[in-house]
């Protein structure tokens, strides 16, 4: 009972705070501006903290009138994620509240927050797919509040990018979801993956569901939002969209692809192409960048990208599907907390004065020494435990394994190029006044390892002695120290070339296309008055109707002159002759008419 | 098996229709100054009207038939008859005409001409029960023809020349259209007889007529409903009956016009032809292709406009189509989503529009520029237009997405797979156009004093304009939250849905 | 040939030109002559036709008899409008004939 | 001028046909069955006069005469309606001794012509109608030679005058419906003096409305136009 | 009245105007509540008579009335089927209608320019007792004396304007009206000839296709339709119609017309059907197509309200016509599909049109001007008599629910069974021009501006254009009973020609 409550509230009580909230602003109350309202905001995720430490047994709740049928669950598969993504949101709440309580748009960042988070934790517990859909919207939408909430030129023009893709996103789970679930009416997440399976169009229904979620997770080719978002929006807001948000499109390809039900070997090749490439170009051009952020932000790119690899594996041999999820689990709970750690340490540096700076950069070393997956690190184990779920594909890919090690030399080189960045900054933003508790309890749990949150108990067995293997995991690290240390020499040297990649890669060659696009467009859709006032030289289409025009507007000119009716006049004038000829033709049909 | 008394229920049919009907003439009558009275016959009529109407509902789901039926000329019959069918849009009209009364009530304080406006709004609104409760296609043609006839006061009402303008296209393409129409009823009747609306098609067995006459029929019975439907390519008179007053184009487009247009279209398909034969005779493809391409070039042409009602008038045009291709993808999905969305759309435009109207009134914006941070001095309006946006985009919870939810699964059941593009597509235009404004709204700072400024005491706007908007929208979202309660929009079309089909 | 066959014939010939003549004058007065003409004519076939080969018959003569006050009424209805017509526009022939 | 010739061509055109039908249907009839001439003489006994033209005028066919009646007051009242007022007296002439002389001479005759024409329409060749237009050319005459003849106004005696031979008709014909007889249907006894009531009724309203008429016509001044009334 | 038969009752119909008309030139010099009160009474007493006669024909069956109690064909026999008392009844409300019209001008006569023409009374009445006369004759040259009194009484009642372009109508509305007559009367003579009788119901036994009766029928038709202002011989009626006084115009077009048609009628289908050719009845469909057609167009141009609503009459004339060729030589069903739809278009067109002449009167009474482009502004101080007006519309358009729309039904219906698609499209074009029309007087009525000046005008113009409007419409719901009376006893029901 307790239980169903919890659950109730992991959803209502944020929704209740977001909806007080609402109320005040519309009759100009001053809710917003209250310091104990911002501890609410800050710790309204902690009903779904409780909710998921505390379901060790699960916890359902069905609700057949709510949308198409609804299921809420905290299933032991999916504790993890939800308790990650709480904690991600109440440490990264405590990095706000001061912005909550005295920052600019109070109002709509606390709703932004508060929605986005309802619909983060929400998405992880409901089962049913309208129900997951519509708090993964939610999610997603009300993250555009966060994204903008600067409202520099730079943050609405990430904003916008962010919501394209957003949108893309959304109609492409819908199709995927539409197209796996055909015939069903208010199928659950479950019923998904088997349900492509037996589809005739299985492909396309998991192609559709992974670029969908893929635009969360920034898969490459659907990551332009990405660094800018990451880059305009206060970290906080970075870290959680990178360090929960993030995991509720990963939760949502884990729950939907059809993971261990059906072989589909040319997508999960394509996906573990995709996924590498990811790995290393976010890795390539994030160590281009200048912002701390940036790089952060292009480091998810490339450890989203790392994520792929397992999934599509399983794609393409289901038997290790199991083996995938787990892996796949843990390593989104570790980049979660990771990422979302690093984002708050840039938070705090950004606040601190210069002596508190070296602090904070060398714990955030520690932090990115888990990412980068050094020994003895939660990223260690995700590595660790990645490589052993792909030990049944390295027939088939037998470089797999170099490969991924090589992307976390990459990792480890945006790591060091993010701290390296963090530590030159100059001090921006606002500073934060208080104690940084959200931060430093981010980089407590991180550096004691995650997998004492409890592990998912679907987990393989656990690969015993293999991940004490420092060798492999050191050298990556190892590559990447040697690399950078090349890099600074060459750099002191002024050897390297000062090759920018702008932040947003692809996206700055796509707009320049869609500017032209629009240009030269103009005219299109628009009323063929209206072009001719613009003054638009004379189309094809112009040229067709032209005569009709004409040929309508001299009708309506002879029907609108007002004079006399004439005609009747004239008739009137040869009446006689009318008579006439009537008569003669009457007779006539008269006559004659009958055979 | 019916809780209610089995009552021969001919007079509720009636009643209904009286309810506006008579309003509607002692309005007219009214001498402009009583508006105490006016209001009190307006809401009082509407009240009773929803009263009924629910009451109707209540005994048609439990199968109880309301029936009126009188010779009207030699073969044919007057009948209003109440099924399943008919309460959808009984139902929808009902509870939009309280809503939008009570909105024109403050929308039009202390203009000229209220009397005629306010009578001529009920006539509308008999007319859409009418064509709601109709029994055959005769009986329907009256009703369509009557809404035609008393939609045009109210569009011309400003009687500015851009009005007058307006009233004659709209003329031109809704007279024309019922022409068409009445030449397809007719033909269809000298095939086959006056035949009364049934579930499963009034066509019982198509193999005795000729399939030739029988699609040219069909066809030309579409094009008529198509000019009201705002079918492209005769959607023409839509954007241009724009410059009607915010109720007039919320019912235009949310309740009465188009609505009546895609309504037909659900009669025509499902209780004249039976969609069985509708897909044996092969006209369904064709039609969902023609809403394929109403659907997206709303959309496009919506891109382009830069006044809010305009905008709102090609989405209309986009969005009222998602019914007639609801109807064309042979299969239950595909109908309940394409009646849903009868309803659907309904409240979500109506909400639409009438936050256009507040802005309007309240601060004399008209184009989208203008509406920069128009969310921080109108938030309740500006919420309202946002869920409503969203509807439209089809963002869940809202009520637009349940209707392409189902809309998708019936593109896939019936063989359309690209209808899937179809809607992906435009829920991708309809974000492209929506998000811009709402991102206005809430984003944007004030730049400029806004045109025509009126206060209103503590509130954004006029009571009686705001209330309706926060009803509608409060709607909107429990459309679609609640989706699968009983008497919910989407109930009640899988209800009707599951009579349509024989298997 | 007897009589009544030629009172008959005589109306068609009548009828036929006073036909012609209603057909081509404009002006008014003229027209009505034609039309009392061809009103004679028609009451020559009324009668001649009917007795043609039957012998006399009364009936004719008398619709004959009432036709002709129904076309004096007529003719003097006719010549009052046109007096007044005439009086006002200073005119003989309808608007539309008038050159 | 075009049209000149184009009006004389198809007018000739079409009364030459109308002619030639006319011409060739005439040749080719046939002798109708039924034969009214028989009907009238087999009725004539009960129709209350001797002479078969009057008796169907005046019994069998009186309900064209009564319309026909009617024709003749709408005539009339137009006539009035039209008539100019005020009325411009035609100026008195210079006394005509040879005309005065004639006029004053056959006017009394012309009375007692018409009078016989009256009563020797049951007989024979005659009636209300030839009587009536004897009269009101006696009228005629006298107005035209100058001589004071009251004119036909809009006085009260005048219209009274005007609708005489209508109303009398009339009463007959609602007497024999109160009566319960069909319309006009003059018991057999009564009918020759219904009759002439009716016939000399008739008489005096003909002449009076047909020398309304020529009275009336309204002259050619257009000094005289009245007022102009109602729409332009 | 129980005892009254319908036989006993018919002839009242005709003396009863008939005294009203001699009543009516005893007091014609006095004005005001006098008058008022004796016609209004003459007007109940109508009313009364008419409804008596059509409930007791609708129960019981046609009846006949010899007059002079000399039977066919030796006297006159009045007869009275469905259509006739269903016509009887028609002229005694319209005829009521604008009698109370005229009424309601005499009582608000403040000033001389609103008063009644001098003897607009008689001639009232005599029009009303021609087309009693009309509908009941059962006599072909009765009904020649009929179109002779309906002729010259009508071109009074127009003349009785006293302008010049009133008498001019006046004058070639006579002159059309003469030829007319004579054509029919030349007809009539024919016909004696050939069969010795003038009694409808022998000919219609007796009648043969012969040349001599096939002339004869084309010359009556051609009178006929002259002056039925079929086009293109429609060139009178505009004018005279349109000057004439408003409640005068009413009845020209809702009435007076419809008198030699529904002669026309009777010809072609119940005394003549096998003298007739189908050839023939498409030539008349074909004119009653350019009826429509130009009629419509005129109107929809035509610069002056009362003008514009006298093309009208012109084009809705021409759907009557199209019932020729829908009737002749078709099958049973068109033939009685049409027979239905055209006889409901007569009356729903007399209702609708009368109705709409009186409230265009009333609008230009209050315009003080005749032109469309006067009522500019008008809708917001005539809301009634705008409602009249497009409620009349509305029929005339054939838009449902009216007696229009039905009419309209009934001949596409006919028009499908019988295979003619062709009139299909005249029927739509039609209802589309009247659309046109009728919208360009709202659209001006619309109009908001200030500066134009309205005079009041009495309330119950109104109340009578309305309640004729709602009749159009009401009929358009109820015509199945007056239908089945209309057509009860119709040859052309039973089967086509």
């Amino acid at each position: 009972m307790i239980g169903v409550v919890l659950l109730v509230l992991t959803v209502a009580w944020p929704l209740a705070l977001a909806t007080m909230l609402a109320t005040s602003a519309v009759f100009r109350g001053t809710l917003q501006d209250a310091s104990w309202w911002s501890w609410l905001v800050t710790l309204a995720p902690i009903p779904a903290l409780i909710a998921a430490l505390g379901a060790t047994q699960g916890i359902r709740l069905e609700l057949p009138w709510l949308l198409l049928g609804s299921v809420w669950e905290i299933d032991p598969a999916r504790r993890a994620l939800l308790a990650a993504a709480a904690l991600v949101w109440i440490l990264a709440g405590l990095h706000m509240r001061t912005r909550f309580v005295d920052g600019t748009h109070r109002t709509s960042l606390q709703l932004g927050w508060l929605l986005a988070m309802t619909g983060n934790v929400a998405a992880m517990l409901v089962q049913d797919v309208a129900g997951f859909y519509t708090f993964f919207a939610l999610m997603s939408f009300s993250a555009y509040l966060l994204v903008v909430h600067t409202r520099t030129d730079d943050a609405f023009a990430a904003g916008r990018v962010y919501v394209a893709m957003t949108v893309f996103g959304e109609v492409l789970i819908l199709s995927g979801l539409l197209i796996a679930t055909r015939g069903l009416s208010s199928p659950l997440l479950t019923d998904v993956p088997v349900a492509i399976a037996t589809s005739s169009h299985a492909a396309i229904a998991t192609l559709c569901l992974w670029m969908g979620f893929g635009v969360k997770t920034a898969v490459v080719g659907l990551h332009f939002w990405l660094p800018g978002a990451y880059t305009h929006a206060p970290p906080p807001v970075a870290a959680v969209l990178g360090g929960a948000m993030i995991n509720a499109g990963v939760l949502g390809m884990l729950s939907t692809l059809p993971l261990g039900t059906v072989s589909l070997p040319t997508l999960g090749a394509f996906i573990i192409v995709v996924g590498l490439t990811g790995a290393f170009g976010g890795a390539l051009v994030g160590i281009m960048q200048h912002a701390s952020v940036t790089v952060l932000g292009y480091s998810s790119i490339s450890q989203m990208g790392l994520l792929m690899v397992p999934i599509g594996a399983a794609l393409h041999t289901p038997s290790i599907a199991p083996l995938a999820i787990g892996a796949v689990t843990l390593f989104a709970v570790h980049h979660g907390l990771a990422k979302a750690s690093l984002f708050l340490g840039v938070d705090t540096a950004r606040g601190s004065d210069r002596f508190s700076r070296v602090l904070v950069v060398s714990l955030c070393a520690l932090v990115g020494a888990s990412l980068a997956g050094a020994p003895f690190t939660s990223g260690a184990a995700a590595k660790l435990v990645t490589k052993y779920a792909l030990y049944d594909v390295a027939s088939v890919w037998p470089w797999l394994g170099t490969a991924l090690s090589l992307a976390a030399a990459g990792t480890t080189l945006l790591v060091v190029r993010a701290l390296w960045c963090l530590a030159h900054e100059t001090a921006e933003g606002e500073v934060v006044s208080s104690w940084p508790v959200g931060w430093l309890m981010s980089v407590g749990l991180v550096v004691l390892g995650v997998w004492s949150l409890g592990l998912p108990s679907a987990a393989p067995a656990w690969p015993g002695a293999e991940w004490l293997d420092a060798v492999s995991l050191m050298w990556p690290i190892a590559l990447a120290l040697v690399l950078v240390g090349a890099a600074a020499w060459a750099s002191s040297q002024r050897l390297l070339p000062l090759w920018r990649v702008p932040s947003g890669d692809l996206l700055v060659p796509l707009r320049a296309l869609w500017h032209w696009v629009r240009a030269q467009g103009t005219g299109i859709g628009r009323d063929p008055s209206e072009r001719a006032k613009s003054g638009a030289s004379p189309t094809l289409s112009g040229a067709v109707a032209a005569p009709v025009i004409v040929a309508l507007q001299s009708l309506r000119a002879r029907v609108r002159v007002e004079h006399p009716a004439r005609a009747d006049d004239a008739l009137r004038s040869v009446a006689p002759i009318v008579f006439g000829v009537l008569v003669v033709m009457l007779l006539l049909l008269f006559r004659f008419g009958a055979s | 098996m019916s809780p209610i008394p089995e009552i021969s229920g001919w007079w509720l049919p009636l009643a209904v229709l009286g309810t506006s009907l008579v309003p509607a003439l002692l309005i007219m009558l009214l001498a402009e100054h009583r508006q105490g009275v006016r209001t009190v016959l307006n809401l009082g009529a509407a009240v009773v009207k929803l009263a009924l109407v629910a009451y109707m509902t209540w005994g048609v789901a439990f199968g109880n038939n309301y029936e009126l039926r009188f010779g009207m000329m030699p073969g044919v019959d007057f009948v209003l008859r109440a099924d399943a069918m008919s309460m959808l849009f009984a139902g929808l009209s009902a509870a939009l005409w309280l809503f939008t009364t009570i909105y024109a009530i403050g929308y039009l304080e202390g203009a000229p001409n209220r009397s005629r406006f306010f009578g001529f709004f009920s006539l509308c609104v008999a007319s859409t029960m009418g064509i709601a409760l109709a029994g055959n296609l005769v009986t329907f043609l009256v009703f369509y023809e009557l809404l035609t006839l008393s939609t045009y006061p109210l569009v011309v009402h400003r009687g500015t020349p851009k009005s007058l303008n307006a009233g004659r296209t709209y003329l031109r393409y809704t007279i024309g259209g019922g022409a068409v129409l009445l030449v397809g009823v007719a033909l269809f009747t000298s095939l086959v007889g006056d035949v009364s609306f049934a579930d499963t098609g009034a066509l019982v067995s198509e193999a005795s007529y000729d399939a030739t006459l029988l699609r040219v029929a069909f066809w030309l019975l579409i094009a008529g409903l198509g000019v009201k439907a705002a079918l492209v390519p005769l959607h023409g008179w839509l954007p241009i009956a724009m410059v009607a007053p915010a109720p007039v184009s919320a019912l235009l487009h949310a309740v009465a016009v188009v609505k009546a247009g895609a309504f037909g279209i659900v009669r025509v398909v499902y209780n004249v032809y039976g969609v069985e034969t509708a897909q044996a005779l092969g006209v369904l493809f064709p039609l969902a292709v023609l809403a394929s391409i109403t659907i997206l070039w709303g959309s496009v042409r919506a891109l382009f406009q830069t006044e809010i009602k305009k905008r709102l008038a090609y989405s209309t045009i986009s969005q009222v189509s998602y019914i007639a291709l609801g109807i064309a993808l042979f299969g239950p999905w595909g109908s309940i989503g394409g009646l849903a969305h009868l309803l659907h759309q309904g409240l979500m435009k109506i909400t639409l529009f009438f936050c256009a109207g507040n802005y309007a009134e309240t601060l004399g914006v008209h184009d989208i520029a203008e509406l920069d941070g128009a969310g921080r001095r109108m938030p309740v309006t500006s919420a309202a237009f946002t869920i409503g946006a969203f509807g439209m985009i089809g963002v869940p919870p809202l009520a637009g997405f349940v209707s392409k939810w189902y809309l998708g699964l019936g593109a896939l059941e019936s063989g359309m797979p690209w209808v899937l593009g179809v809607l992906v597509l435009s829920s991708l235009l309809n974000a492209a156009y929506f998000l811009p404004i709402v991102h206005r709204l809430w984003f944007r700072p004030q730049t400029a004093p806004w045109p025509d400024e009126h206060s209103f005491g503590t509130g954004e706007t006029n009571r009686w304009l705001l209330i309706p908007t926060i009803a509608t929208a409060v709607f909107t979202v429990g459309a679609g939250v609640f989706a699968n309660m009983p008497y919910s929009p989407l109930r009640w079309a899988m209800l009707v849905v599951a009579r349509v089909y024989t298997q | 040939m007897n009589a009544d066959r030629l009172y008959a014939y005589v109306g068609v010939v009548l009828f036929a030109m006073a036909m012609y003549a209603f057909l081509t004058h404009t002006h008014l007065l003229r027209r009505l002559l034609a039309f009392n003409v061809m009103g004679g004519g028609t009451f020559l076939i009324l009668v001649g036709l009917a007795q043609d080969g039957r012998g006399p018959d009364p009936v004719p003569q008398a619709l004959v008899l009432t036709g002709i006050v129904v076309a004096v009424s007529a003719t003097a209805l006719a010549i009052i409008l046109l007096r007044r017509w005439f009086a006002l526009s200073r005119s003989t022939a309808l608007p539309e004939d008038q050159s | 001028m075009r049209r000149r010739v184009a009006r004389h061509a198809v007018a000739g055109v079409a009364s030459v046909a109308v002619g030639i039908a006319l011409w060739q249907a005439i040749g080719v009839r046939s002798i109708p069955t039924v034969s009214l001439p028989a009907l009238v003489r087999e009725a004539m006994p009960a129709s209350g006069v001797s002479h078969d033209i009057t008796a169907v005028l005046l019994n069998f066919r009186s309900y064209d005469t009564l319309l026909e009646i009617a024709v003749l007051l709408a005539a009339a009242v137009v006539a009035l309606a039209l008539r100019d007022t005020p009325r411009e007296r035609m100026p008195a002439s210079q006394p005509y001794l040879i005309l005065d002389t004639f006029v004053w001479r056959i006017t009394p005759l012309l009375v007692l012509v018409a009078a016989y024409l009256l009563w020797a329409g049951s007989t024979r060749p005659g009636g209300a109608f030839q009587a009536g237009s004897v009269l009101a050319g006696a009228a005629v005459l006298l107005r035209l030679s100058g001589l004071a003849v009251l004119s036909v106004d809009d006085r009260l005696a005048s219209r009274v005058v005007v609708v005489f031979g209508l109303s009398v008709f009339l009463l007959v014909a609602a007497g024999t419906l109160l009566a319960g007889q069909p319309l006009l249907a003059y018991p057999p006894a009564w009918a020759g003096a219904l009759i002439l009531m009716i016939e000399a009724a008739l008489t005096l309203s003909i002449a009076v409305v047909l020398f309304s008429l020529f009275d009336n016509a309204p002259q050619s001044r257009p000094a005289a136009a009245p007022a102009q009334r109602g729409e332009a | 009245m129980t005892a009254v038969s319908a036989g006993q009752l018919l002839p009242w119909l005709l003396v009863a105007p008939l005294a009203w008309a001699v009543i009516a030139v005893l007091i014609e010099s006095r004005r005001g509540a006098l008058t008022i009160a004796v016609h209004a009474i003459g007007v109940l007493l109508h009313v009364a008579l008419g409804v008596a006669l059509y409930t007791s024909v609708a129960r019981s069956g046609p009846a006949a009335h010899a007059l002079g109690g000399w039977s066919a064909p030796l006297g006159i026999g009045l007869r009275a089927d469905g259509l006739a008392v269903t016509l009887v009844l028609l002229t005694a409300v319209v005829s009521a209608a604008c009698a109370v019209y005229v009424m309601t001008t005499e009582r608000a006569a403040h000033d001389a320019d609103a008063e009644t023409p001098r003897y607009f009374w008689p001639l009232f009445w005599l029009l009303v007792t021609s087309l009693n006369g009309i509908w009941l004759a059962g006599d072909l040259f009765n009904l020649y004396v009929g179109l002779e009194l309906l002729g010259l009484s009508a071109v009074g009642l127009v003349a009785l304007g006293g302008s010049e372009t009133a008498l001019s109508s006046a004058l070639r509305y006579l002159m059309a009206a003469l030829l007319g007559s004579l054509a029919y009367l030349l007809g009539v003579a024919l016909i004696y000839a050939a069969y010795g009788t003038l009694a409808l119901p022998e000919l219609a036994e007796l009648i043969a296709r012969e040349p001599l009766t096939q002339l004869a029928i084309a010359l009556m038709t051609i009178g006929l339709c002259l002056k039925t202002a079929l086009f293109p011989l429609h060139g009178w009626l505009p004018p005279a119609h349109g000057v004439a006084l408003t409640p005068v115009s009413a009845l020209l077009s809702a009435l007076v017309v419809k008198g030699s048609f529904y002669i026309l009628f009777r010809l072609w289908f119940d005394v003549a059907p096998e003298a007739v050719t189908p050839l023939a009845a498409q030539g008349l469909g074909v004119l009653g197509a350019g009826a429509v057609l130009w009629g419509g167009w005129q109107a929809l141009r035509e610069p002056k309200l009362k003008m514009l609503v006298a093309h009208s009459t012109v084009a809705q004339l021409g759907y009557l016509f199209l019932f020729f060729p829908l009737a002749v030589g078709t099958g049973v069903s068109a033939a009685a599909l049409a027979t239905q739809g055209m006889l409901l278009h007569l009356v729903a067109h007399a209702f609708a049109k009368s109705a709409m002449f009186l409230a265009s009167g009333t609008l230009i009474a209050a315009a003080g001007r005749g032109g469309v482009a006067d009522l500019a502004g008008i809708g917001r101080h005539m809301p009634m008599s705008l409602f009249a007006f497009g409620l009349a519309g509305v029929s005339l358009m054939g838009l449902p629910p009216s007696g229009g729309f039905n009419a309209k039904w009934l001949l596409l219906q006919s028009a499908l069974a019988s295979g003619q698609w062709f009139w299909l499209c005249v029927l739509l074009s039609g209802g589309l021009l009247t659309a046109g029309y009728v919208f360009r007087v709202f659209r001006e009525s619309f109009v908001e501006s200030k500066d134009s000046q309205f005079t009041p005008t009495p309330r119950g113009y109104d109340w009578v254009a309305l309640t004729l409007a709602a009749m159009a419409i009401a009929l358009g719901l109820a015509s199945q009973a007056p239908l089945s009376t209309m057509t009860s006893g119709l040859r052309v029901m039973a089967g086509g020609t």
